[in-house]
């Protein structure tokens, strides 16, 4: 079993239709063997369906799909040494939890499979479920045990579709640390479909953002978070403050939204080279601060009144109303450092290299 | 199942509603009755111009057993069975006599009972025909389909039993009296009176010749269109049936064996506890006038009992009529009628002996 | 565990009440039906068997068990028989069910209760037409037997005892045929009823953990389908084991089976007890193989 | 050319189970087109068996022989009866069976292969004998009752392996959302169940309208189904007409089936 | 339907059996009515079975369900007003969209029950799959739609098990607000099990944790998260750093881990009265400081090495190894300050009011 991994695939203009609907719309995908690639995207994008046609379960309309050297398009699902963790378990019903951890060992023929499953059964903190059927788990423990079922063959390329997402966070981050583990013992290629971005954020090698069946925008966690492409980057991997601006000058903008004339350093470096219309900056929501003195001239400035304040356990997130209305969300921890009162008027500021400027979406 | 606590007692008549009801309930074997384009009975549609009494004529008599099994339990726990009036083989009627389960024929209903024909006035299990008037004769003999057989016609049961072109070809009628009948013969025996040890030597020659592979199987009717469509190559078979379907298909032929054949009847016969016992013997009677009989003979081509009939049938205008009266097989000469011989009545315990026998032969 | 508290009490028995209320009143009508045409009969059966006599003297019950012993030693040999017939008429007709099944469920579309109605239409012409039919496809000298002689099948057939002539007809060979044809709508609905519920999910957890075909088949469709495959076996081998009028039409004077022995010797032998004895062995023997088969298939517990 | 040939195998294996089911249906249908196709013979005699000419006639004339139609009538309606009864009191044994756990569940269980493990004379007799003993007279209402008893236990055992493969979260669900018992079972257990269901109710009807023994033994008299008359005839030869209404029923069955389905796709269409 | 909510839910002494196994253990709850409250436990808890008990869905082994003033134990589940959404969904196979979420306004005989199912389906952002069917929708649609068949009926109580678990960080902090902004209006009971303890902290009047079947604590979001009374519940809810202490004056504890000896002060409020064995001082990641510079007196002083740094987005996570070799977790807002390096020595401290003391587990 423990081979080498050869697990480096490439899609290649791949496409998957339903009738008229186009599920997945002529994506190109480079995933290097061994990494552990993410792919994000808002409900109904087409990430299941990407899965599934890797996995061969699903035929796709146009396009090619590569492992290594070889064009695996049209090699059926049981020849493909990939595993599925799928979104919805699929269980077999009929099967106690080891047979069904054990069922591929079993197809390759592998002795030991047994104590294998009861070690992938560990895993997971099912061991003493072993001889139950999967009816009688509770959500969470269904999906422990389809993960240990896909795992526990240690294919080349391990797709995981949500494969925690029944899982409290104590044992979410205990299974990602399990995993991350795996991954870099065994040099499986992981394909990992999440919609806790802290999750994609650290565990990933390289994140994909889908979007209606394409793909947004491709690579570093700290990448994307720093640098979306788009407002929908943006807006999708946590929160942004998107505000409409217009460049005056090199490294000024003007504030363009409803009452206009705020003037604002941005730092050039954010700015693209590509777009010149519609242009948002972007800053994210802990990157403000409440200025609580004067604020240095070299650094934006706005004013606000404290429309909301919410406790979220690490910190607080309040909402301060601008000047022309629009909301703007910051994050402060609860370092002990004294917070807004809801009505407050605050002056808001950030350091401009942190900020980033984006299209209109 | 019926267990039947019967016994030879006098059949029970209840009231005859005859006069109040004019209705009759007729039972009968199907396409046994003059038939016209549209489906109706002619000759039962004169009879209800004639009479007033109107007949619900019945074709679900299929087997005689089957349609023993049916009214047995009826008739031994003393009810209506619902019919006046049905048709039923010899040796039914011998067994129907021996349960008192049919009542004697009022003759004084009955006058045209004089034409019967005077070879059939005296049979074994009925002398004087105090419960019966037979309806139409049958002979059994041997079929075969020269398609099968290789060209060669099938003239004896011993070549039926023996000849290695037949093997798994050839079907023996299911009805004992006919198959064994015909065995009988061809040892030598006579029917009206033969042993039970000439009954078991026929057997065995059967026995052997099933054991051997030769037999297709026994059959009730449905010989009749295996033979036709060559599915079975040579069969013992009522003649009468085989002589109709050579018509269409060339390759038919049927053979009437030198060492004898068997002729049986289907008799009216009246059921005890029949509501309309008047009425049924009216249609009896009405019957037995030849020239409605040989409408019917016109039309079933079977043997008639009813003396007179041959004569009405030449004179009739459609020469297909005339040919029916010129066969043979339904008007036979003396020579062919010399060759045809009758079971005998057998006694309870040698019917019952006798058909288990064969029975365990048919199905082992 | 906690004390019940007051009221706990009531309510277990207010659910036991309910608990057996709508199940008696779902079973009351099919109960009627049996106990009342069924079970009332049997009884009256059951002490026929047990009666000699005949029909011109009547029959007595006398505890005649000697009724069982002779019909069994007089007619186990068809009793085999039918039991060989019915099961390898079974097994084929699993086998040609099986994936008749799955097209209906998974691949005929919107074609699929039409292609239903054409697994029944054999019905709705008459068992008679359609096993002369039978007999019109097999005929000696016909398109099939032709095929089949020059092919070398029926040569083999032949050779493994399942024709004994050159004639298809006539046959063991024939009568399995004919078994299967009539009893294979019997095997595929339920079969298909089961199959359809297959959740297209389970296949594709499969193919991802390396089953082909043949393993999913086994290992996840069979275990699956398995209230469907009890269900379709059950209606083709019970009534195939009683069944004779194949026997008769398609076979040979050597193949009776125990179906028509009971038939000849209630209808013409006029032998009720034995007949009613040789029913009840039958209706026995059928139910302890169901009942082991039932146990053995597992189904009672599977969901 | 390895490619080709590759495709080609890839759409054989693709469509395997799809030329298998074909090839079965094939067989299925054979005696049925031979049945057809004697619909057009004009035999010389009376007997059906060997191809003569083609004709019209049996078409044409098709009620014919005397009192085939009437039964093929009585026939039909015998079944639809039997078939619905059966099914009816059959699907709701078999929710007992299979959803509830109570004392005696097994002997039930077994109760219900018994009739179909009766040889049929036995049946017929012994129901004859019944009838008698109570006084019933035979008639239709007996042939129904026979009718509904062998056909039940084949509804019971289909619909029963149905039920066991259903989910019972989806009743729960209907249950969630204010469904009374019978709500539930109408609108969620019911189409879930219907392929059952509905293959249980053809069962029937397939077996009530082929049924010859146990039939003629609880007809009576003046009572003929289509078998009856099959039967008969069949003594001195079966009609062409028989042929007729063969291919007359399997076809109007496809009909019925196509219209039903037509109208299904079609309201939900217009609910759309 | 409007009508005014009575669903104020009592559990009396509530058990569930399986076999030997106790799935729900005896628990006591009173939920007030309108309120919304928040079900938290690791995977295998009871929260299902006890949501089940409550639908009417499951029988319970023992105790009582009080709805208001009656007692419902007995009651059928479609006699309840109370709405499940199912952690499966189990939406119906036979039926569109549409039809699936206008099941039980059908059953109550709501008149305009499309107009209705349509604003539901509106409100999950789903209207233009309205007459697909389930098994056409990817898994996070599925789960919209079985929100939305759910809560369009405006029970007394509605039982979300994980009802946005399947949903990108986006689409279920829009649900969520959607799921506030009806409980307010209508005054729905809200019972919601949840993985995401954000959103258990954001949305909940009260929260419960769960444990192998029994109530482990049960308050205000900020009381639980601020004042665990368990080491599990600390644990369970967002990471804590447990150190071993010992009590040796009031306000002083020393640190009693492998090496002793470290004297830290604790606030004397923070002290429960009911344990004295085995105590743990417990501080939240995030409520801990990188010391730049001098420490207070009256602060706690403990000084390590950075063994770890990762970098979540909005903050970036640190790992620092004590002295006697246990591992401490920091939380450092992304602020713009300056990152500690792996291997730097740093020394950390607290304010000693924002730890707490809990026993042993
Ligand atoms: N039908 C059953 N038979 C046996 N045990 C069961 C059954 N249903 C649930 N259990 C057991 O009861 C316990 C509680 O299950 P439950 O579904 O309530 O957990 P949960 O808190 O919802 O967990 P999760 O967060 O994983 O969904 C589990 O240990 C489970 O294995
Ligand atoms: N069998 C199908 N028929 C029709 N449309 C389908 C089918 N399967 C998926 N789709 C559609 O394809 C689109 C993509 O579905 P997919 O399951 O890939 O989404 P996803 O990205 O996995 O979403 P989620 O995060 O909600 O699971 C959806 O709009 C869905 O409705
Ligand atoms: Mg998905
Ligand atoms: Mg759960």
């Amino acid at each position: 079993m423990q081979r080498i991994a050869t697990g480096e695939l490439r899609l290649v203009e791949l496409s998957r239709h339903y009738g008229d609907f186009v599920a997945v719309d002529g994506i190109d995908l480079d995933v290097p063997a061994g990494s552990f690639f993410a792919l994000l995207g808002p409900s109904g994008c087409g990430k299941t369906t990407t899965l599934r046609m890797v996995a061969g379960l699903e035929e796709p309309s146009a396009g090619r799909i590569m492992l290594g050297a070889d064009d695996i398009t049209n090699t059926r699902a049981h020849q493909r040494r990939v595993n599925t963790v799928f979104q919805s378990y699929a269980l077999f019903p009929h099967l106690s939890i080891i047979d069904n951890v054990g069922f591929g060992l079993r197809r390759l023929k592998v002795a030991d499979w047994k104590s294998k499953a009861m070690e992938a059964l560990a895993m997971v903190k099912l061991a003493d479920r072993a001889n139950q059927r999967p009816r009688q788990l509770s959500g969470g423990m269904q999906q422990r045990v389809a993960l240990a079922r896909a795992i526990v063959n240690r294919p080349e390329i391990l797709l995981l579709d949500e494969p925690l997402g029944a899982l409290d966070l104590k044992l979410r981050r205990e299974m990602q640390i399990e995993l991350k583990r795996i991954q870099s013992e065994v040099g499986i290629t992981f394909i990992h479909v999440t919609h806790d971005q802290e999750e994609a954020m650290t565990m990933a090698d390289t994140v994909a953002v889908m979007r209606d069946g394409h793909i947004e925008q491709l690579g570093a966690p700290a990448e994307l978070y720093d640098r979306p492409a788009t407002a929908f980057v943006a807006n999708f991997l946590g929160k942004s403050n998107l505000i409409p601006i217009e460049l005056i000058e090199p490294g000024v903008a003007v504030i363009t939204a409803v009452t206009p004339g705020v003037k604002i350093p941005v730092a050039p470096q954010t700015i693209p080279a590509t777009i010149s219309e519609g242009l948002h900056l972007g800053i994210r929501p802990e990157k403000v601060h409440l200025a609580s003195g004067g604020v240095q001239d070299d650094r934006p400035q706005l004013v606000g009144q404290v429309s909301d304040v919410s406790f979220t356990g690490v910190s607080t997130d309040y909402l301060v109303r601008l000047e022309w209305g629009q909301e703007f969300t910051l994050t402060q921890p609860n370092d002990g450092t004294s917070r807004a009162r809801l009505g407050e008027r605050v002056t808001l500021t950030w350091d401009p290299k942190q900020a980033f400027v984006v299209g209109a979406d | 199942g019926s267990p039947a606590q019967g016994g030879k007692t006098a059949a029970p008549a209840p009231t005859d509603l005859s006069d109040v009801d004019k209705i009759v309930n007729w039972s009968n074997w199907p396409l046994y009755m003059d038939e016209a384009d549209d489906g109706s009975y002619p000759t039962l549609q004169a009879f209800t111009k004639q009479t007033g009494i109107k007949v619900n004529y019945n074709t679900d008599y299929n087997d005689n057993e089957e349609f023993f099994a049916k009214v047995q339990p009826l008739l031994a726990a003393g009810q209506d069975t619902g019919r006046d009036l049905w048709v039923s083989t010899d040796w039914m009627v011998a067994r129907l006599i021996s349960l008192g389960y049919i009542q004697p024929l009022n003759k004084d209903n009955i006058p045209n009972a004089g034409n019967l024909q005077p070879s059939l006035q005296d049979v074994s299990y009925d002398p004087g025909r105090v419960y019966s008037l037979p309806w139409q004769g049958i002979f059994a003999g041997i079929g075969y389909n020269l398609a099968r057989t290789g060209g060669r016609k099938v003239t004896s049961m011993d070549q039926l039993l023996h000849d290695k072109q037949l093997k798994g070809k050839v079907v023996l009628l299911s009805e004992m009296r006919d198959t064994v009948g015909l065995m009988l013969m061809e040892q030598g025996k006579r029917l009206d009176n033969f042993t039970a040890d000439d009954f078991a030597a026929a057997l065995t020659v059967i026995q052997d010749a099933k054991d051997a592979g030769q037999l297709r199987g026994f059959s009730g009717n449905n010989y009749a269109d295996d033979l036709d469509k060559g599915v079975v190559a040579a069969s013992v078979v009522w003649a009468g049936d085989v002589a109709q379907m050579a018509v269409g298909n060339k390759n038919l032929g049927v053979t009437l064996p030198d060492t004898g054949f068997t002729l049986s009847y289907d008799n009216l016969v009246i059921p005890a506890m029949a509501q309309h016992k008047t009425n049924a013997e009216k249609l009896i009677n009405y019957y037995y006038n030849p020239e409605v009989m040989a409408q019917v003979t016109g039309w079933v081509n079977y043997l008639s009992p009813v003396a007179g009939v041959k004569d009405v049938l030449l004179k009739s205008s459609d020469p297909d009529v005339v040919a029916v009266a010129k066969s043979q097989l339904v008007f036979p000469d003396d020579a062919t009628m010399a060759r045809a011989q009758k079971f005998r009545a057998l006694t309870s315990e040698e019917d019952l002996s006798f058909t288990r026998q064969y029975q365990a032969l048919v199905t082992g | 565990m906690a004390f019940a508290l007051p009221g706990a009490r009531p309510r277990k028995s207010a659910k036991r009440r309910r608990g057996l209320f709508v199940p008696a009143i779902l079973l009351l009508p099919a109960l009627i039906w049996l106990v009342f045409f069924f079970v009332v009969p049997t009884i009256a059966l059951a002490s026929q068997s047990l009666q000699t006599g005949s029909i011109y003297q009547g029959f007595q019950f006398t505890w005649a068990f000697s009724n069982y012993t002779e019909a069994l030693s007089t007619y186990w040999s068809q009793m085999v028989r039918s039991f060989i017939y019915a099961a390898s008429a079974t097994v084929f007709t699993l086998a040609i069910g099986f994936p008749l099944a799955w097209f209906i469920a998974h691949r005929s579309g919107r074609f699929k209760n039409i292609v239903l109605v054409l697994v029944v239409a054999p019905f709705f012409t008459n068992f008679l037409i359609r096993t002369l039919a039978w007999q019109t496809i097999l005929v000696d000298g016909g398109f099939v037997a032709n095929v089949m002689k020059a092919t070398g099948i029926t040569g083999f057939l032949n050779w493994i005892g399942l024709v004994p002539n050159d004639s298809l007809l006539g046959s063991p060979f024939a009568v399995i045929c004919g078994l299967i044809y009539n009893f294979l709508p019997f095997m595929v609905l339920p079969l298909y009823t089961s199959v359809e519920r297959i959740d297209q999910r389970y296949l594709d957890a499969a193919a991802d953990l390396y089953s082909n075909g043949w393993n999913t088949f086994w290992k996840v469709i069979w275990p699956l389908s398995l209230p469907g495959v009890v269900a379709g076996t059950l209606l083709t081998f019970i009534p195939a084991v009683g069944d004779y009028i194949n026997a008769k039409i398609l076979g040979n004077a050597n193949t009776t089976m125990v179906g028509k022995v009971i038939e000849s010797e209630f209808l013409v032998n006029l032998n009720y007890p034995i007949a009613a004895a040789l029913s009840f062995v039958l209706m026995i023997i059928i139910i302890v193989m169901v009942s082991a088969y039932v146990r053995a298939a597992g189904t009672e517990e599977l969901v | 050319m390895g490619s080709a040939i590759s495709t080609a195998l890839r759409w054989l294996r693709k469509h395997a189970i799809i030329i298998i089911g074909l090839l079965i249906i094939a067989y299925i249908m054979l005696p049925n087109i031979v049945v057809i196709i004697f619909s057009f013979n004009q035999p010389v005699g009376r007997r059906n068996g060997i191809w003569h000419e083609f004709s019209f006639n049996a078409w044409t004339h098709i009620c014919a022989p005397a009192g085939m139609c009437d039964a093929v009538g009585l026939s039909l309606g015998i079944g639809v009866v039997a078939a619905l009864v059966a099914t009816v009191i059959g699907t709701m044994a078999a929710f007992a069976l299979v959803r509830y756990r109570f004392r005696g569940r097994g002997t039930t269980n077994l109760l219900v292969f018994f009739p179909m493990a009766t040889p049929e004379v036995v049946m017929g007799s012994s129901l004859l004998t019944l009838f008698i003993a109570v006084g019933v007279r035979s008639g239709i209402a007996t042939i129904l009752i026979a009718h509904i008893l062998f056909t039940l236990s084949f509804v019971v055992t289909t619909v029963k392996a149905r039920v066991a493969s259903m989910d019972p979260a989806l009743e729960q669900a209907a249950a969630d959302l204010y469904a009374t018992p019978s709500q539930a079972f109408w609108r969620v257990t019911f189409p879930l169940a219907a392929p059952g269901i509905a293959a249980g109710a053809l069962l029937a009807f397939a077996l009530s309208f082929d049924d010859y023994i146990v039939t003629s033994f609880n007809a009576g008299p003046s009572t003929i189904t289509f078998p009856m008359y099959i039967w008969g005839a069949a003594q001195k030869g079966v009609p062409v007409q028989v042929n007729v209404i063969g291919t007359i029923m399997f076809l109007g069955a496809i009909a019925i089936v196509a219209i039903a389905q037509g109208i299904g796709s079609r309201k939900s269409k217009v609910e759309a």
